[in-house]
């Protein structure tokens, strides 16, 4: 299984706050994002950055390994 | 002593944080600080309450990294970085960021450093709740 | 509430500072505080102990102006100036400066610009007490 | 009279921290340094600043009143 998170801003447009995407080998960030994005267009687009394991990620490319976390997040505001 | 990088709901005291700095070395010549705290407006709307969200593992390993990276880059003797995740009203301490040095221009640098970095790459939103209701605040370029 | 701007022989709490500091404004963003602290050495020798003389009157009055002058020139919301005036070890708190704004660049700029000005315009002498005696210190260009 | 007061190195060049000098009509800034430094070469090669009346002076002709105070001072060196 593959976690993903939405914090804050993205959060409130999917309305949930995790979900789990079924693990497929050779699976990419791209697929993920393509599911998922598919489902929340107006969440995904304030999504600014994307976090694999906690690493900011820019490859969509990046090949996802079981068990991974992924976070799909809006710009940050905190200080 | 309180760990150098924390996230956490409870308020913090800059006597403590600066003690604990000040432990580390007695090198230090100079310790720039940062508070950022909740003003009672935001570009012209009252704010009564700002709430706080964070990714929390990877905020805290980021301000570790950012605190590494400030003692390597501007020499520091040591630095502190701590950030509230709760609600705040005006007034109340949202984040402190401290640097020690020999010298004043390191610790200065090393600290603006720090909290320029920290908006920039720390996962952390916050969300002003105004009489007219609430919203995510969209920071600037 | 205490001064603004003092000299004292007495330690100062920057938790003290910082909350008289909040009670002028509740628009206050950021405070940038800058602490100076007594060394263990300087310049290579072993210094035990840091001593302090000022010419009170002047050197209150140009702290005063400093402070004024700072929240004019960059728009301060408020500022403090805390300057101690007595024998001091290793560790120990020499001068306190901290600049109150709406937001983190000024509040920076401004606590910068006071301790650069302090150094230069305000009557006041550090002499370092070593193991091998007592001198002035001639400070740097 | 004039009150003259030093300070950190230039008191112990002087060694006192404070004298006082007559005052004469129309006597300037100039004659008090002409008056002084003449007894204490050593102190007034390290005087950077100059004070009347917690001022300070760059022009040696200003002239002083009765019960000014001038300070000579070395180059500071607080915070």
């Amino acid at each position: 299984m593959i976690k993903v998170l939405f914090f804050g801003p993205v959060a409130d447009r999917v309305q949930t706050r995790e979900m789990q995407v079924e693990f497929a080998p050779g699976m990419t960030l791209h697929d993920v994002i393509a599911h998922i994005g598919m489902q929340y267009p107006g969440a995904f687009s304030i999504v600014s950055f994307i976090a694999v394991n906690q690493q900011q990620v820019h490859d969509k490319q990046t090949v996802l390994h079981d068990n991974d976390e992924i976070a799909f997040m809006a710009k940050f505001s905190g200080g | 002593m309180s760990e150098p990088v924390r996230i956490q709901e409870a308020d913090f005291s800059q006597d403590e944080e600066i003690a604990a700095l000040k432990v580390s070395s007695k090198s230090i010549g100079g310790i720039a600080t940062f508070l950022g705290c909740a003003r009672d407006f935001s570009e012209g709307r009252d704010v009564s309450e700002i709430s706080f969200e964070a990714y929390g593992s990877m905020a805290l390993a980021e301000m570790q990294k950012l605190r590494s990276e400030a003692i390597d880059r501007f020499g520091l003797l040591d630095a502190r970085i701590v950030h509230r995740v709760t609600t705040v009203r005006a007034g109340d301490n949202i984040v402190f960021i401290a640097a020690a040095a020999e010298h004043r221009a390191a610790a200065f640098d090393g600290c603006r450093w720090m909290i320029d970095e920290l908006k920039q790459r720390v996962p952390i939103w916050k969300k002003e709740i105004t009489p007219q209701g609430e919203s995510w605040v969209t920071p600037h370029p």
